[in-house]
């Protein structure tokens, strides 16, 4: 089986060289599927802060990668993750998985992100007057996540 | 005992972690209400348990899950990341 | 309604540059997932060539990629697709969606890739003794964009 | 009318594209017939049917489709693009 490569940081990521070195795994891949996710830009130009469990969040995002490899046949899975300040626009999440069948690369991109909502730990919190507001967790990512239990 | 917390259960109580003789608490859910009845705050941040989720030694765990032989145990509301 | 941008080409294309640009569109995008299709090395070393039929080729692109925008709520589409002689890890195709919603962009791409196999007119030989080998469509294929007609 | 023939249709009939008096044809079912009562390498080429798809001005069409004021029409064998 692959190896999943986990990374939780506050740096910005390339998303095109994550998706190359991961196409370049083996010359059997004919599919890589990304998943980028960007700061919304909610009210105004405000930044929001991401906050994180550290040794938990590299635990957590390991556990989903790998739950997704033994899920489908993939030849790779690469997952970062950031946490810290991010301004609307900015680049959050990377996921993308590599197989030989595009299905299968599109369904454990998917699941990862479903996962990842409801089991990764991360908070945000918007910034604003009276020091911020805690976004709440949304009942359509439970469901979302739902969908993969069997 | 370490305990954690985070998110706005950290800002509540004021710290975003503390050593805690858990006594005789067997369950998060004990060590709650031990906490709430030391102090206020506590009793503030856990007010509505339907928004507490617990991971013991970086697993997710439910309020009854034995503490038993736990190192740390931490505390926060539902998952935003992603 | 957001405008398809598709295009059809010999060259090569920068995959994180396409990202990019789609997710800086608006600040209400949250979600732009991306495929790329590379080409699998099946015998040996051995390139292909991917024949079309110009006109109609960018035509029936940019139908899948306008029913794609008609069906989810999205921000954008970008479609590139490569003909000509191409090796073993070359990039052959490349989708991005745009979306608020994770899994508009999802499903949007997997539809546009789906329809894109049976619905654009591509041709792929693969290099060989006696002039080589013309690539058999597959049935799987066909189920594949079934599953989106209702 | 000009016809167009794409990937081992192409090859089997030597052409990649004619122009053809489409005479009494009305579809491109009937055009076929016409080739291949003409020359052996368009029988050879369509020999299996079930292998020739069929675009008329550039859109998907079948094989019953009319013909009627149609300036191009293509045939292929299914799409094996992405």
């Amino acid at each position: 089986m692959a190896q999943a490569h986990v990374s939780v940081q506050a740096e910005d990521f390339d998303t095109g060289a994550e998706i190359e070195r991961l196409g370049a795994r083996s010359r059997q891949i004919g599919a890589v599927v990304s998943f980028t996710g960007l700061v919304r830009e909610i009210l105004g130009e405000a930044a929001m802060e991401l906050e994180h469990y550290p040794g938990m969040t590299e635990r957590a995002l390991h556990a989903i990668a790998t739950e997704a490899l033994e899920r489908w046949p993939l030849d790779g899975v690469r997952v970062i993750h950031r946490h810290g300040r991010l301004a609307p626009g900015e680049r959050i999440v990377l996921v993308v998985t590599a197989s030989r069948h595009r299905q299968a690369a599109f369904e454990a991109a998917a699941f990862i992100m479903d996962y990842l909502k409801t089991r990764a730990p991360f908070w945000k919190k918007e910034a604003g007057p009276d020091g911020g507001t805690w976004v709440d967790a949304r009942e359509s990512d439970d469901q979302a996540a739902a969908r993969w239990s069997t | 005992m370490r305990v954690l917390y985070f998110a706005w259960l950290r800002e509540r109580i004021g710290a975003a972690s503390e050593e805690i003789d858990p006594g005789d608490a067997a369950t998060p859910a004990e060590l709650i209400e031990t906490l709430k009845a030391r102090e206020e705050r506590y009793a503030h941040a856990f007010a509505d348990m339907t928004a507490v989720r617990v991971a013991i030694d970086q697993d997710m765990a439910a309020l009854d899950t034995p503490l038993a032989g736990a190192r740390e145990i931490a505390f926060f509301p539902p998952m935003t990341g992603g």
